[in-house]
């Protein structure tokens, strides 16, 4: 990791958000790093800010403190219109294609405003590449003058995908973007951004709460709690070895198919919930449901430290 | 919040609205042409009293000049009438200057806010159930004629009704309800069902729509799936549910009913408010036509409270802000 | 970028979705009967009022004191009132009248409230704070008295009138715009344009506006019935617009005193007038059944 | 495994009207729910999972034909029931569980009194002892302090919250099948293992019968029994957990084991199934997975394979189950 030049880097961001007049830290100094061509997956569970921080990378909201930077600019230090002409080359793909679509747009006509708004080619060009993207994400070309509402949720995520890939992106932020699919659907997808990325050359930010899509395909996992990193580390070694109590509940509570003759996994109860972000446990955040928890994680914030090279986790136990 | 501190904050906020009306109501009118608020047009309005009585001339003269503070500044003015309105002090009407413009309110308003309130009693009373009726029935030809009627009756301004009405139980088929006048409780019968057919409308319409949409939601199928009987899952789950959107949408409506109230009284020669504005307006007697705005403005303004609170105590989720 | 026959194939592909997308709109409208019959109606009073002016048998102010207060006759189709004013010529005037009073103040109401409340919809903060301050007060303040006092102020001709609806006609444009935009402002798909890169004018424009203007448009088709209406009621209080014109509303409010006497004075103006609006108001309700299938009711 | 089966469905059919079409959701549909037993029904969206079930208790919206051979429920033919007496099985007989508990309850009302009008309605207990089981069931289903929440509403309890406020709503007349349809799809992994812990306790508890709508094998293998795998509105396979694990013999199902990514897939090539899922507008013909199937051949296309017995326990419909046994992979 250390050998390529990041893409993206985004260093101790945080961003509060004011509700009904209370504060919320949604997310408090993450740090993160995206080598091109490379994957990182960013691991939570629901309200965990991890989709926040995927909009913060990349400047569509502005961070309360710290800064992300792409391609060598600082997006803290630019303004909104600044940031602009850079847009073709981060772009975003969301959960919910259907509701990132505007439902009066063909589909077609969603693809080649992305070109238009970049100016990208003339006219006749941007709708040949319209065709051409319908091939590369696996659609047929009959498909572009079909309204959001007439398409399955696996055709709108590939309508999702073709619309990031016209303004010919270096970095895409992938938010849950195969979560609300049928599991053979899923596959698909994964399989078209694992292509993708072999084929241009893209760097992925990926966000999920499902660890193996991440697994497979991230390069680095970041795992997020409260609006923390709690851990991370190179793919592999964050499977072999997961130190944070955190990262072993979410794995030990994924259900897998059982091996023909195996034993089944028991369904035995993980402790609390997650807090209320309004109101997060003073110490470590994840004491409350930790199960190794001592005195001291309730007194004392753990500092996210190094337990092998790029494998840090954020806990005073961990070895 | 507590209900208490949402009334009071309401209050002062209707206190606001209300001032603003009554200042740019003062404005507009002190720079009417033909402007009451001038000491030379009271003058020349007052002039067949000069030469009757010059005694009592220069009485009322003084009179209206202390009251409106017309040797004052203009923005004094403003200031002056709208205090003195607000401690519901309206002086005397110029029309008629022996007598205090609260002697005449004092029988008008009652008359036009039991018209208001009564309307939209019975309008509740009517279309709540043929609401319900029509979204049970959706579909159905029951629910085609409902639709339709309870269109009519929306697109029907209460004018209009009136005349139609007037026509038929004064020409067509006469001496079975009173056409004109007031005093009988015979004399409510037209002018109540004029000003409710509206509001029958919408409340239908309004219910039926926000029924139908609480049948389809999932908590229903909950309550199908608990074994609830159908009427209880329609009547303590849907429509309870449906009610909270309805008091979203019914208040412009309610509001308006205040406006149909002017309109319906003078078609029926009812000694309200309305009849009273729209005689100082036609004779251009200011100080009355302003303050029976002021004191109908008063009156929708308070319906819409009622119509926010009741909204806040059906709803749960809604904290009083 | 290459290939270019295909794109030209393409767009036209693009541009028959956009028609389909009317037609189906327009199927569903027709399927609703009654928004059909109002839609016939509807462009009946309009054909009138264009072509009334020069069909009418007689001028709005002509007046024949020897055939005052005449039942119908071959010469005065509908009868005469008080004046000898033929009714049917009047009629006709009426609508024309009407219709420009309607349309205009629709039309201004719409086209400030439209850019005001996008403005405050878009910016937020001060602006829309402030914006929505005075259209609290417009609601707060009915309309309709507010329209009397600047009637007052200014006359009862056609221009006050009209500017008087529209002062106080644009607040609801600009409160549903408004609402319509902020519901959309944070959501994904407004992200997701600014995520490609589009300038907020560009947002605004190929985003926002198309997903608004079929509401606009519906809440014009019911603006233009309301702005009948309180038109005509301001002759209820004796404050409508100044005879001679004639109009829907003087005519009604003048029959209701001589109903007894003279009915067919009535049977006209008040049968016209009450099939118009609720014309007008079934074609609205078909539009926004058209427009908006899943929403409203 | 003597007991007669406590609910035998055959050949439920469940047609949609949409528009001018017909969308046929479920084409004969056979299956029995022991007592006790766990029953995972899974399947892709579209496959009429949901739709099977909740048309027998007659909770499917919208204009809906359903057409069953036999439906028996204990005693009960549930076809000849009234909708007073089916209203009366629903909820004190069979609990339902819904998917989304955001949505599933009731916004207005008290929490308390949502699990209170399940036992109400059946005269289940009378109001003071309702209150106290309500009580109780809060407890059972793990929410704390059940005395004070009673009164509160909805949103004030997180997702896993309300769904376990669903659960007690659905066993508070101790039903004897349980119908949980994609109880935990909307939840994170943490809360989805807290609540399938709490219904495996309660089943255990209560030697209640649970069908398991699902569209995760996860789930549906280490909380079932058995389980039955339905495409297109028919029940392609039914197999015990050990020989669905072991094997699976319809290639739709081999393609949905197949397409399971689990932490440890990395670096292997993955096999989606090609296509999508078909949406009926006629009732099936032939095999509805045979466009998609790599064991297709001629008589696929032109025959319905009917579901048939490989060996004890195990169905499945397919005219090549045999050589899908064969074929390793």
């Amino acid at each position: 990791m250390s050998g390529e030049a990041p893409i993206l880097s985004v260093q101790d961001i945080s961003k509060d958000f004011v509700v009904n007049r209370r504060v919320l830290h949604a997310v408090r100094r993450v740090s993160l790093t995206v080598p091109a061509g490379r994957t990182v997956g960013l691991v939570g569970e629901s309200g965990s800010g991890k989709s926040t921080v995927g909009r913060l990378a990349i400047g569509l909201l502005p961070a309360t403190g710290g800064r992300s930077v792409f391609q060598g600019h600082d997006l803290s230090q630019m303004s909104a219109r600044a940031m602009r002409p850079l847009r073709h080359a981060m772009q975003i793909i969301f959960q919910d294609p259907q509701a990132s679509l505007s439902p009066r747009m063909t589909v077609g006509a969603a693809v080649y405003d992305a070109m238009a708004i970049h100016r990208l080619g003339t006219p006749k060009e941007r709708w040949s590449r319209v065709e051409m993207l319908w091939e590369r994400v696996g659609l047929p070309s009959s498909i572009g003058t079909a309204y959001p509402f007439e398409l399955s949720g696996g055709q709108l995520q590939r309508v999702g995908i073709a619309r990031s890939l016209a303004v010919n992106p270096a970095l895409v932020v992938c938010d849950e973007p195969v979560s609300a699919l049928d599991v053979s659907i899923q596959l698909q997808i994964i399989q078209l951004l694992k292509t993708l990325q072999d084929d241009l050359g893209l760097s992925y930010l990926f966000i999920s709460h499902n660890l193996a899509v991440v697994e497979y395909l991230s390069d680095t996992v970041v795992v997020i709690y409260l609006g923390e990193v709690v851990e991370t580390a190179p793919v592999e070694a964050l499977f072999r070895r997961p130190s944070h109590p955190y990262t072993r509940l979410l794995i030990d509570s994924i259900l897998r198919v059982p091996a023909p003759g195996a034993p089944l996994q028991p369904l035995t109860a993980p402790v609390g919930e997650m807090p209320s972000p309004f109101a997060p446990p003073v110490g470590c955040a994840f004491h409350s449901r930790c199960p190794l928890a001592v005195d001291r994680c309730s007194q004392e914030v753990p500092t996210l430290r190094a337990i092998d090279p790029e494998h840090w986790v954020k806990c005073h136990l961990a070895d | 919040m507590g209900v208490f501190r949402y009334i009071l904050k309401r209050l002062v906020s209707i206190l606001g609205t209300i001032s603003a009306v009554l200042a740019l109501s003062f404005i507009l009118m002190h720079y009417a042409p033909g402007s009451f608020f001038s000491s030379a047009n009271l003058a020349s309005a007052m002039g067949t009293l000069r030469m009757e009585n010059a005694h009592l001339y220069a009485s009322y003269m003084q009179m209206f000049r202390d009251r409106y503070g017309l040797n004052l500044p203009l923005w004094r003015q403003v200031l002056e009438y709208v205090w003195h309105s607000l401690s519901f002090n309206f002086g005397n009407s110029f029309e008629n200057p022996s007598v205090p413009i609260m002697e005449q309110l004092r029988t008008a308003f009652p008359i036009s806010a039991g018209l208001a309130l009564g309307s939209i009693v019975l309008a509740l009373m009517v279309g709540f159930p043929l609401g319900v009726v029509a979204a049970l029935r959706r579909n159905t030809w029951v629910d085609s004629v409902l639709t339709t009627l309870s269109m009519a009756g929306q697109a029907l301004p209460s004018f209009v009704l009136a005349v139609i009405l007037v026509l038929v139980f004064g020409v067509w088929m006469p001496g079975l309800v009173p056409v004109n006048g007031w005093g009988t409780p015979a004399n409510v019968v037209l002018p109540i069902v004029c000003l409710a057919a509206g509001n029958v409308g919408v409340v239908t319409r309004y219910m039926r729509g926000s029924l139908i949409e609480s049948l389809r939601q999932d908590y229903i199928r909950t309550a199908e799936a608990k074994g609830v009987p159908y009427r209880s899952v329609v009547w303590r789950h849907a429509v309870r549910n449906s009610l909270t959107a309805l008091v979203t949408v019914i208040g412009p409506s309610f509001a308006f009913t205040v406006v149909s109230t002017v309109w319906v009284e003078n078609i029926f020669s009812i000694p309200g408010l309305g009849t009273l504005l729209s005689g100082a307006f036609v004779d251009d007697d200011i100080p009355l036509a302003i303050t029976s705005v002021f004191l109908l403005c008063l009156m929708v303004m308070g319906m819409n409270l009622l119509v926010d609170l009741s909204y806040a105590l059906m709803n749960p989720r809604v904290r009083l802000e | 970028m290459m290939v270019p026959a295909m794109g030209a194939a393409a767009a036209g592909r693009a541009a028959s979705a956009r028609t389909s997308a009317a037609r189906r709109a327009w199927a569903r409208y027709r399927a609703n009967p009654l928004a059909v019959v109002g839609l016939v109606w509807v462009l009946v009073f309009f054909l009138l009022g264009i072509i009334g002016p020069w069909v009418a048998p007689h001028g709005y102010a002509q007046t024949n004191y020897l055939m005052a207060n005449h039942p119908p006759t071959w010469a005065y189709p509908m009868g005469t009132d008080s004046l000898g004013h033929d009714m049917f010529s009047e009629i006709l005037f009426s609508i024309r009248f009407a219709l420009e009073i309607a349309i205009f103040a629709s039309l201004a109401a719409f086209a400030v409230g439209t850019v005001l409340g996008l403005w405050a919809g878009l910016q937020g903060g001060w602006v829309d704070a402030s914006l929505m301050r005075i259209v609290d007060f417009f609601f707060a303040f009915p309309a309709y008295f507010l329209d009397l006092i600047l009637v007052t102020k200014f006359g009862r001709g056609m221009g006050p009138i009209i500017f008087a609806l529209a002062v106080t006609g644009w607040a609801g444009y600009a409160r549903l715009i408004r609402g319509l935009v902020l519901g959309m402002r944070d959501g994904e798909m407004v992200e997701a344009a600014r995520a490609l890169g589009a300038s907020p004018l560009h947002v605004a424009a190929r985003y926002l506006f198309p997903n608004v203007v079929s509401n606009m448009l519906i809440a014009l088709a019911f603006g233009i019935p309301g702005d009948l209406t309180v038109q005509a009621a301001l002759s209820v209080v004796g404050m409508g617009l100044n005879p001679p014109l004639p109009s829907f509303g003087n005519m009604i409010a003048a029959a209701g005193g001589n109903i007894l006497g003279y009915p067919w004075l009535l049977y006209w103006p008040a049968g016209i007038f009450a099939v118009t609006l609720l014309s007008f108001l079934f074609v609205a309700d078909g539009l926004q059944e058209a427009l908006n299938p899943k929403g409203g009711y | 495994m003597a007991d007669p089966p406590l609910l035998t469905i055959d050949a439920l059919h469940t047609y949609f009207r949409r528009g001018t079409e017909t969308i046929y959701a479920v084409n004969g549909v056979s299956f029995t729910v022991l007592p006790g037993e766990a029953v995972g029904v899974v399947g892709e969206s579209g496959s009429g999972k949901s739709v099977t079930m909740l048309s027998l208790l007659g909770l499917v919206r919208g204009r809906v034909t359903v057409r069953v051979a036999q439906a028996q429920f204990k005693s009960w033919d549930l076809t000849r029931l009234s909708r007073r007496q089916l209203e009366d099985v629903r909820g004190r007989d069979i609990g339902v569980v819904f998917q989304d508990p955001m949505t599933s309850l009731n916004p207005v009302m008290r929490v308390g009194d949502q699990v209170m009008e399940a036992m109400l309605a059946h005269q289940y207990a009378p109001p003071q002892a309702a209150f106290r089981r309500t009580l109780d069931l809060f407890r059972e289903v793990g929410i704390p302090d059940g005395a004070a929440r009673f009164r509160a509403y909805p949103h004030e309890f997180s997702g896993g919250m309300r769904q376990r406020i669903m659960l007690a709503v659905a066993i508070a007349c101790e039903p004897e099948l349980l119908i949980a349809d994609e109880p935990t799809t909307a939840l994170d992994v943490t809360v989805q293992m807290q609540i399938l812990s709490v219904l495996q306790a309660l089943r255990s508890r209560r030697r209640m019968s649970v069908v398991m709508i699902t569209h995760d094998f996860g789930v549906a293998t280490n909380f079932c029994d058995r389980i039955l795998v339905l495409y297109a509105g028919r029940v392609v396979e039914s197999a015990a957990v050990t020989d669905f694990l072991a094997r699976p013999a319809h290639p739709y199902t081999r393609g949905l084991k197949g397409s399971i990514l689990e932490i440890g897939s990395r670096g292997r090539s993955l096999t989606p199934i090609a296509g999508s899922p078909p949406t009926l507008t006629a009732p099936p013909t032939a095999c509805t997975f045979a466009p998609r199937c790599p064991f297709a051949v001629p008589q696929c296309a032109e025959e319905l394979p009917q579901l048939r017995t490989l060996s004890a326990g195990h169905q499945v419909a397919c005219h090549r189950a045999e050589e899908v046994l064969d074929h390793v992979g």
